[in-house]
């Protein structure tokens, strides 16, 4: 099989897409000729025509705004976002929507739109090209939000995104876009030619929305997390000797809970590490879940890592980002409990 | 540092206020036919007075005068008039039924009549509206039941969109009617995006977008002109000022520019004001930007001046911000007897006859009323399912919907 | 006391502010002449001018930058966004400016702004007139959430957040706005002026943000609740028969979490209820919270009620709306685990 | 359907691409001194045309001439050379800094020095600024010692922002210099608040806001245009048009309305062009943009018209998308050679003069770079704390960040 950088395969998934099916549009900000600023569209201008790919201008409401009526004509949008820390300005358009154009039109109209945006820290970008927002848009409900963690996945999750009929935020973290990180920045990195993840199919497949993947398996707890944090998760297990369980969600929304009960009722035990903020993040949705739903199998609270309730600060990213010092600790912790 | 020296903040406020005398002395109003018609491939640059201007046909005497006039037949017009006679009938009705306790919630066009019915008139089948909640004359003139419009306002069993939305958010796709959404603004970008996917397919139909005056202060607007403006989408970009938002007078959001059509210009965009309340001066300056659209010419703002004779809505009461008797000086009239007066001038109408044809329209008014309420009303009646609140979300229900449908009992 | 509605001890402690500090100025759409659709700011532009009270054009965003523009010049606005529906297009002011101004200047620039809101169902407002957005903050570093559920607190709580040196989002449930509402939509409503808490003194005071409030004690179970669904958990409480402690959060963040604990520790018990829609609501926060601090005296799991996870509907609005009925059920569930 | 009656996208191009030979023939660049200075009590529908146009003081032979020459003594055209050339050498040495991995993140002014130096001269101290973060001129014309800015750059233990904030996302209270966001365009409407405040106090003081080309694309524009028109804030509202934005062309933002200026003219605002790398231009319609905020005649709406001769930052490369000789031929020429040269014209300064005053101002640059780095630079030495990290989030440290800094153990 080919080896392909995450780049390379999300630019392979949407150059696969657009030759399947005519619909598929690409627009965002300097996608166009440029080819977008983390390359993800580079020679889809060339090869598909600039009515098909296109720079759009810097307007993110403008972009999902135009994407969800070209939708509603019967296009099949996927559109960039140049950082995750720019998608405010499109809040709107998204949650009020594309979100609920199905559901208040009885489903006259419909919103099959991908929203692609890098997010997440670890590349020094400061407060403003590091943030992981996924908890604000799983929220709202008649989205769909996945954050691939490698380039088989990233491929295979970006075209069942593309084909599915619904609007989906697509976030891409930034910091495995040309290899596997564990959060120690110190170290040097392996490339995605290295590593097992790194070989997707050239043509056609999807990996299923909805479906998370058990990337470790293991008997004494249970490590939720997705996009960067699953590689910190590992190094953490590794380092702490723990036979974690390690599951990569892979989709926030809809949730894979099956996959999540059925390890937590397992190994009794259960860490939830992401990059967002703390506080309302999406680890507290996934901690009430698990709290809920394996209460009589726990045998210790569900501890959340997270990046601290702060802006994300450019000096001190290190000190923000829940790299595999914090987890480790965190294991340790529900496994002393 | 002297008192004239300092700064004060200047805050817009409207001539007239509940006790005062209501006074349009102000508003410029250009003799109907005074105003050229330009070709539809002129260069934007050439006609930039036409946003200062107001394009109208119909004069004090009631007849079509001028470059602009000439678009509809003699049925046509007589048709325009039955529409927006049949918008105001509707409106009366529904306005009873929510206070009736029937619906939750009402809003109704009169004085605005000419505006949706004329422009549908200008469109084909097939093109797309993205319309506020002041544009029904759109499907009345489309040819939607109004026994489904109702349907939808009493949100009962038979409600097209399954009780999910509000009253008068209506949704008809083959009507070319999108979803109407509650937030002001968010359609008319996506009415430019419409546009283009219509363009990048190489497509024939266009799209029109609609907002209100004061909403043209929203965020979107801009969105949509730049958008428009860059990719020459087929589009047209609708300004309806009925001179109120809510209690707020267009002043708030026009600020200093004279009219909001001005807006258009920044973008190299045409932008045409018309006589909002004359029906045969709305469809010919529909046409015309809607042929621009069609030939490929790009984008048209056009600007409706028109007046909110009722209340914002049904939760609304004007009479605190505004005189009660400030419609009765609106210089430009009711468009139902202006075009009534129109067809009487012609010898196609009288008085008889439009007495006739009113309660013609009321008879079948009442009956879809009869109709719509054997399907229910709001708090009576058959009434959409709890499980259609749970289906619609995505097209297929997720695990966690279906966990929570199960937990209602539904 | 003087008796207030919650309408009335809104506008009154916009009043005792502007009286006090020339520096607050009050804006909004339809706030100036004519007093707000729900008539908060009503008299106010008579008595301190349409210079520091005035109506703005319909652009939310505008209305909260130009908040922030002023904050950071000393005022301290207080505007008003018609419908917490319709904040969305404010959100990147809110997020990404207002949330981080004093944090990314240290200090040198401030947001003391406080953004009002309606918020919640009830009022068969449909999709665009119900919504509670509350945890579309609480996820936001740097911003203060603030609900209150009955004319004292309503007061104090505003003029305490009118004077705090940090923005806060100020959501009023407006089902309560004229009289407390338990959720049981077909009985008639108490009036304010019926209510023990619809008293309130005619001038200054405060209630602090930060700290939550026990509305009923008891020992059987914990419930979390605030705005209109404390009234729905008294309501739920009292059907049931059980002797449940009811605490009214006030204050969504800073989260006041000793007195959460407390009460847990004390019952063993929990149960969270909010109007928004479930999935990664402020509910999963606490129950995230409560199963973290509380773990070894839990017998039972936190369980959430909350709005399903769909668009707010309009016929369905009570099937939609947690009430006495469904928490009730969720009481039952916690008592018999 | 014939294919002739299809519809087609119209996506804009740049004339020229990699390869191509650059050609800036189509830019129409009316002589200095050619464009008539208004009074600025004028009203804005007489000067309509100044958004077409552009204003120019510095002619080919490097004299000052017309009506907009005149606002500037010799010793402060002295000063404001000064000012560009050690903006120049200011980004030179951090720009290599950067590639030294001393931060992480640069952006440098080349060919748009004019802009800000000049601005920032028309302006009194208590006036503020909201710029974006291609404005340090601001601050070096303001007084902000470069060796602040530095420590900011490094994020070392002496930056003023504590390591939070991006290097160059400067903040100045002190300097009138608005903390700059990350994020575009937000500053614009936020600016237009803080003239608002300033006119609701009765105060003098006015603001400035600034946008890029690009990014007046943003709804923040259009939110700042409304309240600004609607309310007349006293503020000055900056378009920097460098041509790019990042690999997009101007085209894409601007559309069909030929210049971004003309945005302006539907919201009755002021709006005026001007040579963006002619240091006297800039100043005169700073200066008389200012004059006419202080007045209280409200907004003004200034196009700098010039070119991004570098990288839009340290991490683009735009020899991918724009040929590498464009900024050669761009034919506004470069604003250090242009005003030494009218200082060399002028008698006041020479070649050798010019090198020595090159020599000395690097001798400043390096020295305060010397005293940065004893502070640290990102990755060596001297660091803002992680107790610095949680502290600033509110005024007060609630028990949660307090809780979350004891368990990072700080
Ligand atoms: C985003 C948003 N903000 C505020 C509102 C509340 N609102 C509903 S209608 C209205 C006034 C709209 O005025 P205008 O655009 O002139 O339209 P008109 O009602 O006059 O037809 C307001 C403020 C809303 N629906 N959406
Ligand atoms: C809201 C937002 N969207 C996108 C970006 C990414 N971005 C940074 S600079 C830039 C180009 C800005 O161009 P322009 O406004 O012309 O300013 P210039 O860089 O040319 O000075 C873009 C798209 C951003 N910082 N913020
Ligand atoms: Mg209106
Ligand atoms: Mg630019």
């Amino acid at each position: 099989m080919p080896r392909m950088t995450m780049i390379e395969a999300i630019r392979s998934a949407m150059d696969v897409s657009m030759a399947r099916d005519d619909n598929v549009v690409v627009f965002g900000e300097d996608v166009g000729y440029f080819g977008g600023v983390f390359r993800c569209t580079a020679g889809l201008q060339q090869k598909y025509g600039k009515t098909r790919v296109f720079d759009a201008p810097i307007s993110e409401l403008g972009i999902v705004g135009a994407a969800i009526g070209m939708a509603s004509y019967g296009l099949r949008p996927c559109v960039e976002v140049q950082f995750a820390d720019y998608v405010y300005p499109a809040y709107d358009q998204i949650v009020s929507e594309a979100a609920r154009l199905r559901y208040r039109s009885n489903g006259q109209f419909t919103c099959p739109i991908v929203i692609r945006m890098p997010t997440g820290g670890g590349i020094f970008g400061g407060q403003t090209h590091s943030q992981s927002p996924e908890a604000l848009f799983t929220h709202v409900s008649g989205l769909k939000v996945v954050v691939p963690s490698n380039p088989y996945d990233a491929k295979g999750l970006l075209i069942a995104a593309i084909e599915d009929p619904d609007p989906v935020i697509f976030l891409e973290p930034k910091r495995l876009y040309n290899g596997p990180f564990d959060g120690h920045h110190d170290r040097p990195v392996t490339a995605w030619s290295k590593h097992p993840l790194g070989e997707a199919p050239d043509d056609h497949y999807t990996v299923p929305l909805g479906k998370a993947e058990i990337r470790r398996q293991g008997s004494a707890v249970t490590m939720l997390a997705y996009g960067t944090m699953v590689y910190v998760a590992e190094a953490a297990a590794e380092e702490a000797g723990i036979d974690a369980e390690i599951i990569d969600l892979r989709t926030l929304l809809p949730l894979d809970l099956d996959t999540i009960t059925a390890s937590v009722k397992k190994t009794g035990r259960c860490v939830v590490i992401h990059e967002a903020t703390l506080t309302s993040g999406f680890g507290a949705e996934l901690a009430a879940l698990v709290q809920e739903h394996c209460f009589y199998h726990l045998e210790a609270p569900v501890v959340r890592v997270a990046g601290w309730d702060t802006p994300y600060p450019h000096a001190q990213e290190w000190d923000y980002f829940p790299g595999p010092k914090r987890v480790g600790e965190a294991l340790l912790e529900v496994m002393e409990a | 540092m002297a008192e004239a020296e300092r700064l004060s903040l200047h805050v817009p406020e409207p001539e007239v206020r509940p006790g005062d005398t209501p006074d349009f002395s102000k508003v410029v109003i250009p003799k109907a036919g005074s105003v050229a018609r330009p070709p539809v491939d002129v260069d934007p640059k050439e006609i930039r007075d036409l946003a200062y201007s107001i394009i109208r046909v119909l004069n004090r005497d009631g007849e079509a005068v001028g470059p602009w006039a000439g678009t509809l037949t003699d049925e046509e017009l007589m048709e325009g008039l039955r529409h927006m006679m049949t918008l105001r009938a509707f409106d009366a009705r529904m306005q009873t039924a929510q206070r009736q306790g029937k619906t939750s919630f009402y809003m109704q066009h009169m004085g605005e009549e000419a505006v949706s019915c004329a422009f549908r008139k200008a469109l084909q089948d097939g093109d797309m509206n993205f319309p506020t909640y002041r544009q029904a004359g759109l499907l009345i003139a489309g040819g939607y039941p109004m026994v489904d419009m109702m349907n939808q306002i009493y949100s009962n069993e038979a409600d097209p969109l399954k009780g999910r939305q509000l009253p008068i958010m209506y949704s008809s796709k083959d009507h070319g009617f999108f979803s109407i959404s509650g937030n002001l603004g968010t359609q008319f970008i996506q009415a430019v995006g419409w546009a283009m996917a219509s363009a990048i397919k190489q497509d024939t139909k266009i799209a029109a977008g609609w907002i209100g005056d004061g909403s043209t202060a929203e965020s979107d607007f801009h969105a949509a002109l730049v958008f428009a403006s860059t990719y020459r989408a087929p589009v047209v970009l609708n300004i309806v000022n009925n001179q109120w938002a809510i209690s707020t007078f267009q002043g708030i959001a026009r600020g200093g520019s004279g009219t909001f059509a001005a807006r258009g210009l920044g973008f190299g965009i045409p932008a045409l004001r018309v006589d909002g309340n004359d029906y045969l001066a709305v469809h010919a300056v529909a046409k015309w930007a809607v042929e621009r659209a069609r030939r490929n010419l790009g984008p048209t703002l056009v600007e409706y001046v028109t007046y909110r004779v009722g209340a914002h809505s049904t939760s609304d009461d004007p009479s605190a911000y505004r005189p009660k008797t400030e419609s009765d000086v609106w210089p430009l009239g009711d468009p139902v007897i202006r075009l009534k007066n129109h067809l009487i001038v012609k010898g196609l109408w009288s008085d008889d006859r439009h007495k006739q044809t009113e309660a013609e329209i009321l008879d079948t008014v009442i009956a879809a009323q009869k109709e719509a309420e054997k399907h229910g009303t709001l708090h009576s009646g058959g009434k959409p399912s709890t499980r259609d609140m749970f289906e619609g979300v995505y097209e297929t229900m997720p695990p966690h919907l279906r966990r929570q449908r199960q937990k209602a009992g539904v």
